[in-house]
Protein backbone atom coordinates (compact mmCIF):
# COMPACT_ATOMS: atom_id res chain seq x y z
CA UNK A 1 0.00 0.00 0.00
CA UNK A 2 0.99 3.75 -0.33
CA UNK A 3 0.04 5.85 2.05
CA UNK A 4 -1.54 9.43 1.37
CA UNK A 5 -1.57 12.19 3.70
CA UNK A 6 -3.19 15.64 2.68
CA UNK A 7 -2.57 19.26 4.49
CA UNK A 8 -4.41 22.54 4.36
CA UNK A 9 -6.89 23.10 1.76
CA UNK A 10 -6.36 20.02 0.07
CA UNK A 11 -7.12 18.09 3.14
CA UNK A 12 -10.09 20.44 3.87
CA UNK A 13 -11.39 19.64 0.06
CA UNK A 14 -11.03 15.90 0.11
CA UNK A 15 -12.54 15.95 3.45
CA UNK A 16 -10.17 13.46 5.06
CA UNK A 17 -6.63 13.59 6.68
CA UNK A 18 -5.25 10.45 4.23
CA UNK A 19 -5.68 7.29 2.85
CA UNK A 20 -4.03 4.23 1.97
CA UNK A 21 -4.33 3.46 -2.39
CA UNK A 22 -3.33 0.13 -3.74
CA UNK A 23 0.54 0.27 -4.19
CA UNK A 24 1.44 1.26 -7.88
CA UNK A 25 4.24 0.41 -9.63
CA UNK A 26 7.07 1.83 -9.07
CA UNK A 27 7.63 4.25 -12.04
CA UNK A 28 4.22 5.92 -11.81
CA UNK A 29 4.94 9.41 -10.83
CA UNK A 30 3.63 11.70 -7.98
CA UNK A 31 1.60 13.34 -11.06
CA UNK A 32 0.20 10.17 -11.98
CA UNK A 33 -1.61 9.13 -8.58
CA UNK A 34 -2.89 12.68 -8.55
CA UNK A 35 -4.05 12.65 -11.83
CA UNK A 36 -5.70 9.12 -10.82
CA UNK A 37 -7.13 10.83 -7.75
CA UNK A 38 -8.45 13.86 -9.05
CA UNK A 39 -10.30 11.36 -11.64
CA UNK A 40 -12.69 10.43 -8.94
CA UNK A 41 -14.41 13.80 -8.96
CA UNK A 42 -15.70 16.07 -6.06
CA UNK A 43 -13.80 17.22 -3.82
CA UNK A 44 -11.04 15.11 -5.34
CA UNK A 45 -11.26 16.99 -8.40
CA UNK A 46 -11.51 20.55 -6.96
CA UNK A 47 -8.46 19.89 -4.41
CA UNK A 48 -6.33 18.40 -7.11
CA UNK A 49 -7.26 19.37 -10.75
CA UNK A 50 -4.97 22.02 -11.02
CA UNK A 51 -1.70 20.12 -10.48
CA UNK A 52 0.03 23.80 -10.79
CA UNK A 53 -1.31 24.67 -7.41
CA UNK A 54 0.39 21.52 -5.86
CA UNK A 55 3.20 20.61 -4.04
CA UNK A 56 4.51 16.67 -2.65
CA UNK A 57 6.78 15.03 -0.25
CA UNK A 58 7.85 11.51 -1.20
CA UNK A 59 8.56 10.08 2.93
CA UNK A 60 8.96 13.62 4.20
CA UNK A 61 11.35 15.12 1.28
CA UNK A 62 9.71 17.80 -0.96
CA UNK A 63 9.58 15.83 -4.18
CA UNK A 64 8.75 17.45 -7.83
CA UNK A 65 5.84 16.24 -9.08
CA UNK A 66 6.93 14.74 -12.00
CA UNK A 67 9.19 12.61 -9.48
CA UNK A 68 8.72 8.62 -9.86
CA UNK A 69 7.27 7.20 -6.51
CA UNK A 70 9.51 4.37 -6.59
CA UNK A 71 9.64 2.64 -3.39
CA UNK A 72 8.37 5.41 -0.87
CA UNK A 73 5.95 4.41 1.56
CA UNK A 74 4.17 8.13 2.36
CA UNK A 75 3.31 10.52 -0.29
CA UNK A 76 1.83 13.90 0.66
CA UNK A 77 -0.31 16.18 -1.21
CA UNK A 78 -0.59 19.56 -0.17
CA UNK A 79 -0.36 23.68 -1.41
CA UNK A 80 3.12 26.17 -0.91
CA UNK A 81 4.38 26.28 2.53
CA UNK A 82 3.41 29.28 4.24
CA UNK A 83 4.87 29.11 7.50
CA UNK A 84 7.70 31.19 8.81
CA UNK B 1 24.67 24.14 19.93
CA UNK B 2 21.52 23.46 17.75
CA UNK B 3 18.22 23.75 19.26
CA UNK B 4 14.84 22.86 17.66
CA UNK B 5 11.16 22.44 18.64
CA UNK B 6 7.91 22.82 17.59
CA UNK B 7 5.42 23.28 19.91
CA UNK B 8 1.99 24.88 20.58
CA UNK B 9 2.83 26.63 23.86
CA UNK B 10 4.94 30.01 23.81
CA UNK B 11 8.16 30.51 23.90
CA UNK B 12 10.49 32.20 26.20
CA UNK B 13 12.82 34.65 24.28
CA UNK B 14 14.60 36.19 26.93
CA UNK B 15 15.85 32.40 28.19
CA UNK B 16 16.62 31.56 24.17
CA UNK B 17 18.48 34.45 23.98
CA UNK B 18 20.39 34.40 27.03
CA UNK B 19 21.68 30.91 26.10
CA UNK B 20 23.04 31.73 22.77
CA UNK B 21 24.95 34.54 24.76
CA UNK B 22 26.45 32.52 27.11
CA UNK B 23 27.94 30.86 24.50
CA UNK B 24 30.69 33.17 24.36
CA UNK B 25 30.52 34.13 20.62
CA UNK B 26 29.91 37.85 21.20
CA UNK B 27 27.51 37.97 18.91
CA UNK B 28 23.53 36.96 18.85
CA UNK B 29 21.19 37.61 16.44
CA UNK B 30 17.23 36.71 16.40
CA UNK B 31 14.16 36.91 13.98
CA UNK B 32 10.91 36.74 15.90
CA UNK B 33 7.72 36.74 13.75
CA UNK B 34 4.57 37.72 15.46
CA UNK B 35 0.90 37.43 14.49
CA UNK B 36 -0.20 40.59 12.88
CA UNK B 37 -3.44 42.18 13.98
CA UNK B 38 -6.31 44.08 11.57
CA UNK B 39 -8.55 43.05 8.85
CA UNK B 40 -11.01 41.82 11.75
CA UNK B 41 -8.57 38.39 12.05
CA UNK B 42 -9.60 36.34 15.09
CA UNK B 43 -7.05 33.82 15.19
CA UNK B 44 -3.99 32.52 12.77
CA UNK B 45 -4.30 28.43 12.85
CA UNK B 46 -0.96 27.02 11.56
CA UNK B 47 -1.32 23.56 10.45
CA UNK B 48 1.87 21.39 10.35
CA UNK B 49 2.96 17.72 8.84
CA UNK B 50 4.00 16.38 12.03
CA UNK B 51 6.89 13.27 10.59
CA UNK B 52 8.33 15.82 8.28
CA UNK B 53 8.27 19.12 10.32
CA UNK B 54 10.79 18.75 12.57
CA UNK B 55 13.24 17.01 10.41
CA UNK B 56 12.75 19.39 7.76
CA UNK B 57 13.41 21.98 10.17
CA UNK B 58 16.43 20.01 11.82
CA UNK B 59 17.68 19.75 7.83
CA UNK B 60 17.72 23.38 7.50
CA UNK B 61 19.38 24.30 10.38
CA UNK B 62 21.96 22.16 9.21
CA UNK B 63 22.21 23.99 6.16
CA UNK B 64 23.06 27.02 7.80
CA UNK B 65 25.72 25.18 9.79
CA UNK B 66 27.67 24.66 6.90
CA UNK B 67 27.12 27.60 5.19
CA UNK B 68 28.14 30.01 8.59
CA UNK B 69 31.25 29.40 11.16
CA UNK B 70 27.80 29.06 14.02
CA UNK B 71 28.46 28.34 17.91
CA UNK B 72 24.58 28.33 18.46
CA UNK B 73 21.40 27.53 16.15
CA UNK B 74 17.78 28.28 18.05
CA UNK B 75 14.79 27.88 15.83
CA UNK B 76 11.10 27.56 17.43
CA UNK B 77 8.19 27.07 15.80
CA UNK B 78 4.85 27.10 17.15
CA UNK B 79 1.37 25.47 15.57
CA UNK B 80 -2.26 25.39 16.61
CA UNK B 81 -4.27 28.34 17.26
CA UNK B 82 -2.46 31.62 17.68
CA UNK B 83 -3.93 35.04 18.26
CA UNK B 84 -3.17 38.51 17.35
CA UNK B 85 0.18 39.66 19.37
CA UNK B 86 1.50 36.19 19.67
CA UNK B 87 4.69 34.94 18.77
CA UNK B 88 4.79 32.16 15.85
CA UNK B 89 8.19 31.76 14.89
CA UNK B 90 12.04 32.40 16.58
CA UNK B 91 15.59 32.01 14.74
CA UNK B 92 18.17 32.80 17.46
CA UNK B 93 22.14 32.24 15.98
CA UNK B 94 25.30 33.19 17.73
CA UNK B 95 28.86 33.59 16.48
CA UNK B 96 32.02 35.42 16.68
CA UNK B 97 31.48 36.94 13.41
CA UNK B 98 28.66 39.23 13.49
CA UNK B 99 27.82 39.08 9.87
CA UNK B 100 27.76 35.07 9.96
CA UNK B 101 25.22 35.58 12.63
CA UNK B 102 23.06 38.05 11.09
CA UNK B 103 23.24 36.43 7.65
CA UNK B 104 22.05 32.99 8.77
CA UNK B 105 19.66 34.52 11.07
CA UNK B 106 17.98 35.97 7.47
CA UNK B 107 18.56 32.28 6.14
CA UNK B 108 16.79 29.74 8.45
CA UNK B 109 14.10 32.73 8.31
CA UNK B 110 13.81 32.67 4.83
CA UNK B 111 14.64 29.13 4.20
CA UNK B 112 11.77 27.97 7.01
CA UNK B 113 8.94 30.36 4.92
CA UNK B 114 9.65 27.76 2.01
CA UNK B 115 11.12 25.11 3.22
CA UNK B 116 9.08 23.89 6.51
CA UNK B 117 5.92 22.34 6.31
CA UNK B 118 3.78 24.62 7.70
CA UNK B 119 0.30 26.11 6.48
CA UNK B 120 -1.42 29.06 7.98
CA UNK B 121 -5.20 30.06 8.02
CA UNK B 122 -6.74 32.92 8.97
CA UNK B 123 -9.96 33.31 11.36
CA UNK B 124 -11.60 36.13 11.32
CA UNK B 125 -14.46 37.52 13.93
CA UNK B 126 -17.45 37.56 11.27
CA UNK B 127 -16.37 33.52 11.06
CA UNK B 128 -14.70 33.45 7.62
CA UNK B 129 -11.65 31.56 7.70
CA UNK B 130 -8.88 31.88 4.07
CA UNK B 131 -5.39 30.07 3.78
CA UNK B 132 -3.06 31.94 3.77
CA UNK B 133 -1.31 32.29 -0.48
CA UNK B 134 2.44 31.85 -1.09
CA UNK B 135 4.26 34.69 -1.95
CA UNK B 136 6.64 34.23 -4.89
CA UNK B 137 8.58 37.10 -3.69
CA UNK B 138 9.08 34.46 -0.51
CA UNK B 139 10.09 31.93 -2.96
CA UNK B 140 12.59 34.57 -4.48
CA UNK B 141 14.52 35.68 -1.59
CA UNK B 142 14.95 31.94 -0.82
CA UNK B 143 16.61 31.21 -3.87
CA UNK B 144 18.47 33.90 -3.64
CA UNK B 145 20.95 31.82 -1.24
CA UNK B 146 21.70 29.22 -3.62
CA UNK B 147 23.56 31.66 -5.22
CA UNK C 1 8.96 54.76 18.14
CA UNK C 2 12.50 55.54 18.06
CA UNK C 3 14.87 54.58 20.83
CA UNK C 4 18.61 55.67 21.53
CA UNK C 5 20.15 54.83 24.94
CA UNK C 6 24.03 55.67 26.15
CA UNK C 7 24.40 54.19 29.55
CA UNK C 8 27.08 52.39 31.94
CA UNK C 9 23.96 49.81 33.15
CA UNK C 10 23.21 46.94 31.59
CA UNK C 11 19.74 46.80 29.58
CA UNK C 12 16.89 44.11 29.37
CA UNK C 13 17.13 42.19 26.41
CA UNK C 14 13.25 40.93 26.58
CA UNK C 15 11.85 44.15 27.95
CA UNK C 16 13.46 45.98 24.42
CA UNK C 17 12.38 42.66 22.40
CA UNK C 18 8.39 42.98 23.86
CA UNK C 19 8.30 46.73 23.43
CA UNK C 20 9.19 46.14 19.39
CA UNK C 21 6.88 43.13 19.54
CA UNK C 22 4.02 44.54 20.85
CA UNK C 23 4.25 47.93 18.11
CA UNK C 24 2.49 44.97 15.95
CA UNK C 25 4.14 45.17 13.04
CA UNK C 26 4.59 41.23 12.60
CA UNK C 27 8.56 41.10 12.58
CA UNK C 28 11.09 42.25 14.83
CA UNK C 29 15.53 41.49 14.42
CA UNK C 30 18.12 41.78 16.94
CA UNK C 31 21.37 42.08 17.08
CA UNK C 32 23.63 41.89 20.72
CA UNK C 33 27.44 42.18 21.39
CA UNK C 34 28.63 41.52 24.35
CA UNK C 35 32.05 41.06 25.76
CA UNK C 36 33.91 37.43 24.59
CA UNK C 37 36.55 36.02 26.98
CA UNK C 38 40.16 34.58 26.19
CA UNK C 39 43.41 35.50 26.13
CA UNK C 40 43.55 36.77 29.98
CA UNK C 41 40.91 39.56 28.89
CA UNK C 42 40.16 40.96 32.68
CA UNK C 43 37.72 44.00 31.23
CA UNK C 44 37.27 45.75 28.24
CA UNK C 45 36.63 49.56 28.82
CA UNK C 46 34.69 51.28 26.39
CA UNK C 47 35.41 55.09 25.95
CA UNK C 48 33.02 57.55 24.15
CA UNK C 49 32.79 61.01 23.12
CA UNK C 50 29.76 61.96 25.78
CA UNK C 51 28.86 65.36 23.29
CA UNK C 52 28.56 63.49 20.13
CA UNK C 53 27.46 59.82 21.09
CA UNK C 54 23.94 60.10 21.51
CA UNK C 55 23.38 62.44 18.61
CA UNK C 56 25.28 60.75 16.29
CA UNK C 57 23.56 57.46 17.12
CA UNK C 58 20.64 59.58 16.69
CA UNK C 59 21.67 60.57 13.19
CA UNK C 60 22.24 56.76 12.53
CA UNK C 61 18.74 55.54 13.41
CA UNK C 62 17.25 58.28 11.35
CA UNK C 63 19.37 57.09 8.39
CA UNK C 64 18.11 53.74 9.26
CA UNK C 65 13.86 55.01 9.41
CA UNK C 66 14.90 56.94 5.63
CA UNK C 67 15.90 53.72 4.53
CA UNK C 68 13.59 51.23 5.58
CA UNK C 69 9.61 50.93 6.52
CA UNK C 70 10.42 50.64 10.01
CA UNK C 71 7.67 51.08 13.04
CA UNK C 72 10.76 50.92 15.98
CA UNK C 73 13.97 50.90 16.68
CA UNK C 74 15.82 50.64 19.61
CA UNK C 75 19.86 50.73 20.00
CA UNK C 76 21.51 51.37 23.14
CA UNK C 77 25.40 51.06 23.89
CA UNK C 78 26.91 50.94 27.13
CA UNK C 79 30.29 52.54 28.05
CA UNK C 80 32.55 51.92 30.94
CA UNK C 81 34.33 49.26 32.31
CA UNK C 82 32.61 45.34 31.32
CA UNK C 83 33.46 42.23 31.87
CA UNK C 84 33.43 38.92 29.78
CA UNK C 85 29.87 37.85 29.14
CA UNK C 86 28.41 41.67 29.50
CA UNK C 87 26.86 43.00 27.03
CA UNK C 88 27.87 45.96 25.30
CA UNK C 89 25.59 46.42 22.20
CA UNK C 90 21.95 46.08 21.51
CA UNK C 91 19.93 46.69 18.05
CA UNK C 92 16.37 45.96 17.73
CA UNK C 93 13.79 46.57 14.84
CA UNK C 94 10.63 45.98 14.21
CA UNK C 95 8.64 45.92 11.16
CA UNK C 96 5.60 44.63 8.78
CA UNK C 97 8.67 43.60 6.63
CA UNK C 98 10.94 41.03 7.55
CA UNK C 99 13.18 42.03 5.03
CA UNK C 100 13.48 45.47 6.35
CA UNK C 101 13.10 44.03 9.63
CA UNK C 102 16.59 41.99 9.20
CA UNK C 103 18.06 43.97 7.09
CA UNK C 104 17.76 47.72 9.07
CA UNK C 105 19.12 45.74 11.94
CA UNK C 106 22.51 44.86 10.29
CA UNK C 107 22.61 48.01 9.23
CA UNK C 108 22.61 49.66 12.06
CA UNK C 109 25.04 47.17 13.84
CA UNK C 110 27.47 48.03 10.56
CA UNK C 111 26.96 51.54 11.18
CA UNK C 112 27.94 51.74 14.80
CA UNK C 113 30.84 49.83 14.24
CA UNK C 114 32.00 52.89 12.02
CA UNK C 115 30.08 55.88 12.95
CA UNK C 116 29.76 55.93 16.53
CA UNK C 117 32.06 57.33 18.76
CA UNK C 118 33.59 54.86 20.91
CA UNK C 119 36.74 53.16 21.71
CA UNK C 120 37.50 49.83 23.42
CA UNK C 121 40.14 49.05 25.70
CA UNK C 122 41.48 45.75 26.41
CA UNK C 123 42.43 45.02 29.86
CA UNK C 124 44.12 42.29 30.50
CA UNK C 125 44.66 40.17 33.89
CA UNK C 126 48.53 40.10 34.05
CA UNK C 127 48.11 44.15 34.37
CA UNK C 128 48.76 44.68 30.28
CA UNK C 129 46.02 46.98 28.31
CA UNK C 130 45.39 47.46 24.42
CA UNK C 131 43.18 49.84 22.48
CA UNK C 132 41.52 47.69 20.07
CA UNK C 133 42.54 48.57 16.46
CA UNK C 134 39.60 49.88 13.86
CA UNK C 135 39.02 46.59 11.26
CA UNK C 136 39.25 47.76 7.74
CA UNK C 137 36.86 45.25 7.13
CA UNK C 138 33.95 46.66 9.10
CA UNK C 139 34.43 49.85 6.59
CA UNK C 140 34.31 47.86 4.17
CA UNK C 141 30.86 46.46 5.19
CA UNK C 142 29.72 49.50 6.55
CA UNK C 143 30.51 51.74 3.50
CA UNK C 144 28.52 48.51 1.56
CA UNK C 145 25.65 50.37 2.77
CA UNK C 146 25.92 53.30 0.67
CA UNK C 147 25.62 51.48 -2.71
CA UNK D 1 39.39 79.96 21.60
CA UNK D 2 38.88 76.87 20.08
CA UNK D 3 37.92 74.01 22.49
CA UNK D 4 40.13 70.89 21.46
CA UNK D 5 39.17 67.39 22.94
CA UNK D 6 41.05 64.20 22.94
CA UNK D 7 39.77 60.47 22.85
CA UNK D 8 41.69 57.24 23.58
CA UNK D 9 45.19 56.28 22.91
CA UNK D 10 45.28 60.19 21.43
CA UNK D 11 44.29 61.29 24.96
CA UNK D 12 46.54 58.94 26.60
CA UNK D 13 49.50 60.38 24.79
CA UNK D 14 49.03 63.40 25.33
CA UNK D 15 48.45 63.15 28.70
CA UNK D 16 45.24 65.30 29.10
CA UNK D 17 41.41 65.06 27.98
CA UNK D 18 41.61 68.67 25.93
CA UNK D 19 42.67 71.91 25.89
CA UNK D 20 41.94 75.68 24.77
CA UNK D 21 44.11 76.99 21.72
CA UNK D 22 43.76 80.83 20.12
CA UNK D 23 41.18 80.69 17.66
CA UNK D 24 43.18 80.54 14.13
CA UNK D 25 42.01 81.54 11.35
CA UNK D 26 38.43 79.87 9.49
CA UNK D 27 40.93 79.09 6.85
CA UNK D 28 42.98 76.80 8.54
CA UNK D 29 42.76 73.33 7.94
CA UNK D 30 42.48 70.40 10.82
CA UNK D 31 45.49 68.82 9.78
CA UNK D 32 46.96 72.25 9.98
CA UNK D 33 45.39 72.54 13.41
CA UNK D 34 47.32 68.82 14.38
CA UNK D 35 50.81 69.96 12.82
CA UNK D 36 50.82 73.08 15.14
CA UNK D 37 50.10 70.63 17.91
CA UNK D 38 52.57 67.86 17.06
CA UNK D 39 55.44 70.71 16.67
CA UNK D 40 54.79 70.56 20.59
CA UNK D 41 56.92 67.45 20.52
CA UNK D 42 56.83 64.63 23.06
CA UNK D 43 53.60 63.14 23.94
CA UNK D 44 52.06 65.36 21.06
CA UNK D 45 54.57 64.34 18.64
CA UNK D 46 53.85 60.78 19.23
CA UNK D 47 49.90 60.85 19.47
CA UNK D 48 49.66 63.20 16.68
CA UNK D 49 53.22 63.04 14.57
CA UNK D 50 51.07 60.35 12.14
CA UNK D 51 48.36 62.05 10.90
CA UNK D 52 46.88 58.66 8.72
CA UNK D 53 45.96 57.13 12.41
CA UNK D 54 43.82 59.88 13.19
CA UNK D 55 40.14 60.64 12.86
CA UNK D 56 38.53 64.16 13.22
CA UNK D 57 34.92 65.64 13.90
CA UNK D 58 34.21 69.46 13.82
CA UNK D 59 31.74 70.76 16.24
CA UNK D 60 30.19 66.79 16.70
CA UNK D 61 30.28 66.01 13.13
CA UNK D 62 32.79 63.59 11.87
CA UNK D 63 35.33 65.55 9.33
CA UNK D 64 37.70 64.91 6.60
CA UNK D 65 41.89 66.40 7.90
CA UNK D 66 42.00 68.53 4.84
CA UNK D 67 38.71 70.68 5.70
CA UNK D 68 38.82 74.08 7.29
CA UNK D 69 37.75 74.69 11.11
CA UNK D 70 35.34 77.85 9.62
CA UNK D 71 33.94 79.05 12.96
CA UNK D 72 33.42 75.73 14.61
CA UNK D 73 33.50 75.82 18.45
CA UNK D 74 35.05 72.15 19.36
CA UNK D 75 37.42 69.92 17.43
CA UNK D 76 38.08 66.29 18.50
CA UNK D 77 40.93 64.26 17.43
CA UNK D 78 41.14 60.36 18.07
CA UNK D 79 41.64 57.21 16.71
CA UNK D 80 39.27 55.81 14.03
CA UNK D 81 36.61 54.49 16.12
CA UNK D 82 35.80 50.99 17.48
CA UNK D 83 32.62 51.12 19.18
CA UNK D 84 29.55 48.65 18.58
Amino acid sequence: MLSIVYFAWVREMIGRDGEALPRPAPETTIADVISALAARGDGYAAALGDQQRLRAALDQHFTPLDHAIGDAQELALFPPVTGG
Amino acid sequence: MKRVLVQTEDFDVAGELATLEALGGGGVASFTGVVRGGNGLAALELEQYPAMTRLQMERIVMDAGERWPLIGMTVIHRHGYLTPGARIVFVGTASRHRTAALESCAFLIDWLKVHAPFWKKEHFADGNTQWVASRSEDDARAHGWNG
